[in-house]
């Protein structure tokens, strides 16, 4: 028993680079040889599956892409899945970017979908692109978008954009969907563009978010919340295209049994420590 | 493969690399890559901002399309014109003379306005969703009988009853005229357990968001592994790892104090 | 809440509440007022109000206000007293963010008040700043905090420095500060995101003396596991007045708990009214009938 | 002394009163500036401040360089990328289109003419278009220099996070145990091998530390061992006649558990910082649009 006790004492108190040693493998190791594990869904990523599925047939899907490079991995399947899910129902997407990196992130985004669907520029999406302003940018979209957007991302006039027709502000729209990574993102969306219009707003976030957001979720500003690459991976599974969130599913799961592993240890090594000190 | 497009791999992948190997202790790999970091990030920021604030909203304001003062220049972005915006133009003119010391109070105006933008816009917001909307949730359904007792994951009366005893419990540990001593304290003291449950859970998701971003990043080196890269990765591995080993061997680590 | 002030702040509403009445009524030729915003209107107008009160009778109150211990801001002067004997600097972040956003003007105000412990202590100070106007007004507070402490000469501008505007190169520039210098404390007084561990974990491996303050909720959980002593959301905004003991600004705090011991009692009364007219008692339901 | 002191006070009361009372003044031009001039002229502002900083950066660097301090040589690496990216961003439009293909340079699109022998001209892409086009050589600093350093020190918290969680989560009093057992719940039960675990495990293994919570305070061994066979086969007992299938009991099973900790307590504690900090943040901007507090701008 006491050999054990020493033991554990030795791994309770490791350099903590030992750990990173560790984790990295946890995930590196699962990306070379991919391991898949069953997804059960969660009823706030149903909530956002159910909440696109309830939109009118052919209505007007506004989404916003305020995320950038360094959080592309959690929320972008969120965008891609969303995006197949909006395509197969028959709306029609309109793109705008909080973030200034948002637009590559569409513009990515765009590239990967089009293999998919045939998009018609102008008929199937309009990449309303990146306006500097933060939240003053959501509540002049709310108020009149002409004064927000005057052209494109390419620089084409929205009066030659069939689709922009008759679109003047939020309320034009039946849905919006924000792939937030941070400010400006779903805080400002609830505030100054769900709550003031009525239209019914849903949110995939990065799951340190998540916090933030249940409130807003728990009192329906929000339908439903994508909780980093997890919902994700829940989401793809609900609209049936495995995409790379599911993947990643066996590189989180293997570093979070790490980490809890270590956690374990560590009290354990404290009860042996606190046991020791009071005996003597 | 273009050329630019392996060039820039092998790049992304020493930078990488360089960043990862600070997780070893602080080397020249790190340092590199923090100053390339700081010194480009700081005039891609000075760049953005110019071309996505001062040209089109500032410039396409004051010298619109036959514009008052298109002689000067014309910067065509649709905008009407706006006398305002002289007063932006004045701050920012303003800001930049505060770098000479005579002029150091200039400053005080951009800042002035900024904090009080900031006091105006930010208060309306917080007061509308952080504290009534959430107050008026407080309020929570006890009695309507349309709920169960007890449900795990929807919504119950007994879950709603935890929601307010603990919301109400945590405001007050917040409460900083009275010191939190006998059975008001244990009052707070439960204030306190709900709080930790909140960052207990807040961390676990934490957790997973962080996990996510290195399974971005080591997507990214096995891409740049890829033969069509020239093995980018391995080779800036290889070079890193050779290096580092013998530096570390030239200066050992000194006990962290 | 003596009974004197709880008659001052029940008159208070009701006016305020008869004054918005009036302003709904206004005949549409002159109608200024946004009447679907009438309940945040009050709910405004009462805070200020009791805000006012508040400061008014701080200000002719000789006797000193008590407020509960916050352990964190104890914790400030100890720090820069334990960096003063080892002779190392104190490094002072003021947040990622630029002075438009209130936690990033409350992180300047601290720094103030830290930058006259370390002219008293004849500390150096070492203040990384993310946006340029935060570089300004870091410098207009610390020159103000070392020429009440009679020191202007130990006040240098370059104590406060700017890295750069990006989040994350900013972090990899304060980690490299960190490693290098070595500081004996290290305070992260402002609005963070992600980063935030980044410092906290930094800090905790050169053995530093660490003290959060921060309202990014988010945020608050790293810093409570990793730092030493952590203000959270409202303890936050309540250090300037902890630190300066200036009665109008501890007139501030009091009107936060004032507020909160209104908004708890009216939670109460939703409640209530909730209740009743759950049971069926009658149709009248407060909550909806303010259209929250 | 009006300039430096009551002017700025002026300006902070003003804009302050005006963006807060905006929001409930029904007139069209004051909602214009709550809602899109105020933040547009803070960015404009921010714009212009943000070359003072530059210049600051660069000064320090600078100044390490000449004086030889420790680590000079990498103040000239800060310099030189600065001046790379600055270059590049306002000097270099770095896109120039042949038809539908981008070249980085006006020599190298008139070679690719050239070369091709096509009709097409040259055209370059517009001043400040051209940080935003896709291809030129804006876009690739951004993808190949500044992309992966802010992604990789993004993902050096995944490391962090991990060993924060490690050192952090110790059960030192019964504060830190319910941050520690919230944390774990979470992190196992919203990841697929968390509903590997069943609630059967889940209880055994309450089983096995209430023998180890009751090993610390009764020395027999008889009555540690005892507890601890009754404690299993109460458990299978229980579990047999009420025939949970391996998804219940759900307060044990981990996936419902930890969506019931961050729908109930966690949401009570979120819901409370989040009051406290609006609470927070309006008095002291309330504080600030009074002139209470400005040491921000100097007050002497």
């Amino acid at each position: 028993m006491r050999f054990l006790e020493d033991m554990i004492l030795k791994l309770g108190s490791v350099d903590r680079r030992f750990i990173f040693i560790l984790i990295g493998l946890a995930v590196l190791i699962p990306l070379m040889r991919p391991i898949d594990l069953p997804i059960r869904t969660t009823p706030t990523t149903e909530k956002v599956y159910n909440a696109i599925e309830e939109i009118p047939a052919n209505s007007k899907v506004l989404m916003s892409f305020d995320y950038g490079p360094s959080t592309k991995p959690e929320i972008h399947p969120m965008t891609l899945g969303v995006m197949r899910q909006v395509l197969r129902n028959g709306h029609q997407i309109y793109i705008t970017c909080l973030w200034p990196d948002g637009l590559y992130m569409a513009l990515d985004a765009l590239e990967e979908i089009n293999q998919e669907f045939e998009l018609v520029e102008y008929e199937d999406y309009v990449l309303l692109g990146f306006r500097p302003g933060n939240e003053a940018i959501v509540k002049g979209l709310a108020s009149d978008l002409r004064k927000v957007y005057t052209v494109d991302s390419k620089g084409t006039m929205l009066a030659d954009i069939p689709m922009m027709e008759g679109v003047n502000n939020l309320k034009d729209f039946q849905f919006i969907f924000t792939g937030s990574a941070g400010y400006p993102g779903t805080f400002e969306w609830v505030q100054y563009g769900g709550d003031p219009t009525g239209v019914p707003l849903s949110s995939g976030t990065t799951s340190i978010q998540v916090n933030e957001v249940m409130p807003y979720v728990q009192s329906g500003q929000v339908k439903g919340i994508l909780a980093g690459m997890p919902g994700a991976a829940e989401y793809e599974s609900l609209i049936n295209t495995p995409g790379i969130a599911i993947q990643g599913m066996a590189a989180q799961s293997f570093a979070h049994l790490v980490i809890v592993l270590f956690i374990v240890l560590g009290n354990l090594a404290y009860f042996i420590t606190e046991r020791r000190e009071r005996k003597y | 493969m273009a050329f630019s497009t392996i060039f820039g791999a092998w790049i992304a992948a020493f930078l990488t690399l360089g960043i990862l190997s600070y997780l070893y202790r602080d080397n020249p790999f790190y340092k590199i890559a923090e100053h390339v970091f700081v010194g480009v990030s700081a005039a891609y920021w000075a760049a953005t901002f110019y071309w996505t604030q001062i040209y089109p909203n500032l410039f396409g304001r004051l010298f619109p399309k036959d514009g008052p003062f298109s002689f000067i220049a014309e910067v065509d972005f649709n905008h009407e014109f706006n006398i305002l915006y002289l007063f932006p133009l004045l701050l920012g003119i303003m800001m930049l003379l505060s770098i000479f010391k005579q002029f150091n109070w200039m400053a005080r105006w951009g800042i002035a306005y900024t904090v009080g933008i900031a006091a105006g816009l930010k208060a309306y917001g917080y007061l509308s969703s952080n504290v009534l909307s959430q107050i008026s949730a407080s309020a929570v359904d006890i009695f309507s009988g349309s709920l169960p007792f007890f449900n795990m994951s929807g919504d119950s009366v007994f879950n709603n009853i935890i929601i307010l005893v603990g919301t109400v419990s945590a405001l007050m540990y917040f409460y900083f005229s009275r010191e939190q001593t006998g059975s008001y304290g244990k009052f707070t003291r439960l204030g306190i357990y709900f709080l930790m449950i909140s960052f207990g859970a807040s961390f676990g998701f934490a957790v997973m968001g962080r996990i996510s971003l290195l399974i971005g990043r080591f997507n990214d080196l096995i891409k740049f592994s890829d033969p069509s890269y020239n093995y980018g990765t391995f080779w800036m591995l290889g070079l890193i790892v050779a290096i580092l080993a013998y530096w570390s061997f030239k200066n050992p680590e000194k006990q962290e104090v | 809440m003596n009974n004197k002030q709880l008659k001052t702040y029940t008159l208070g509403f009701l006016g305020i509440t008869i004054f918005t009445v009036l302003l709904m009524q206004l005949p549409d030729s002159i109608h200024i007022f946004k009447s679907e915003r009438a309940v945040m209107f009050v709910l405004l107008l009462t805070i200020i109000m009791v805000m006012l009160n508040e400061v008014k009778q701080a200000r002719i109150s000789s006797d000193s206000i008590f407020l509960r211990t916050i352990p964190g801001l104890k914790a400030v002067e100890e720090a820069v007293g334990r960096s003063t004997e080892m002779g190392r600097p104190i490094l002072y972040v003021p947040g990622i963010m630029d002075m438009n956003e209130v936690e990033t003007v409350a992180g300047v105000i601290i720094l103030g008040h830290v930058a006259q412990m370390t002219a008293q202590y004849e500390t150096n100070l070492d203040v990384p700043v993310a946006r340029s106007i935060v570089m300004q007004a870091a410098r207009e507070s610390c020159k103000e905090a070392y020429l009440t402490q009679g020191r202007p000469e130990m006040f240098n501008e370059d104590m406060v420095h700017y890295v750069t505007d990006d989040q994350f190169a900013y972090a990899a520039g304060v980690n490299g500060i960190m490693q290098r210098d070595k500081p004996a404390a290290c305070m992260y007084m402002g609005k963070f995101y992600a980063e935030s561990l980044l410092f906290a974990e930094t800090g905790n491996s050169i053995g530093a003396i660490q003290i959060a303050g921060t309202a990014s909720q988010a945020q608050i959980p790293f810093f409570v596991t990793a730092c030493d002593y952590t203000l959270m959301g409202e303890e936050y905004f309540a250090a300037s007045a902890y630190l300066s003991r200036k009665p109008e600004l501890i007139a501030g705090v009091k009107t936060q708990d004032m507020v909160k011991l209104i908004l708890i009692s009216f939670i109460g009364i939703a409640l209530l009214s909730r209740a009743l007219s759950d049971l069926g008692l009658t149709s009248f339901n407060l909550l909806t009938w303010l259209g929250l | 002394m009006v300039l430096k002191r009551y002017i700025p006070i002026g300006i902070v009361a003003f804009f302050g009163s005006l963006t807060l009372f905006g929001w409930f003044i029904d007139n069209e031009s004051i909602e214009a500036f709550v809602n899109d001039d105020a933040t547009q002229w803070y960015d404009i502002i921010a714009s212009f401040a943000i070359f003072l900083g530059a210049l600051n950066l660069l000064k320090l660097q600078f100044l390490k360089v000449v004086k030889r301090q420790s680590g000079w040589q990498y103040s000239v690496v800060a310099i030189a990328s600065f001046f790379f990216a600055f270059t590049i961003g306002f000097f270099m439009k770095g896109a120039f289109f042949v038809g539908e293909e981008v070249y980085f340079t006006q020599g190298a699109a008139e070679q690719a003419i050239i070369a091709s022998g096509s009709t097409e001209t040259v055209k370059a892409v517009e001043w400040g278009a051209h940080i935003s086009t896709e291809g030129g050589l804006f876009k690739w600093m951004f993808d190949n220099i500044f992309t992966p350093l802010s992604a990789t020190m993004f993902a050096l918290l995944a490391f962090y996070v991990a060993s924060a969680s490690y050192r952090a989560f110790r059960a030192r009093n019964f504060e830190a145990t319910l941050l520690l057992l919230a944390g774990i719940i979470i992190m196992l039960g919203r990841v697929p091998v968390g509903s590997l675990i069943t609630p059967w495990m889940v209880m055994y293994l309450l089983v096995f530390v209430g023998t180890i919570f009751v090993n610390t305070y009764i020395r027999s061994r008889k009555i540690v061992f005892g507890v601890f066979v009754l404690g299993l086969v109460g458990v299978t007992l229980l579990g047999m006649n009420m025939n949970w299938s391996p998804t219940e009991p759900a307060i044990f099973f981990l996936p419902s558990l930890q969506e019931w900790i961050y729908t109930v307590p966690n949401l009570a504690g979120a819901r409370a910082i989040m009051i406290g900090i609006g609470l927070g943040i309006i008095v002291t901007s309330l504080r600030y649009i009074f002139g209470l507090e400005k040491s921000y701008i100097g007050d002497q």
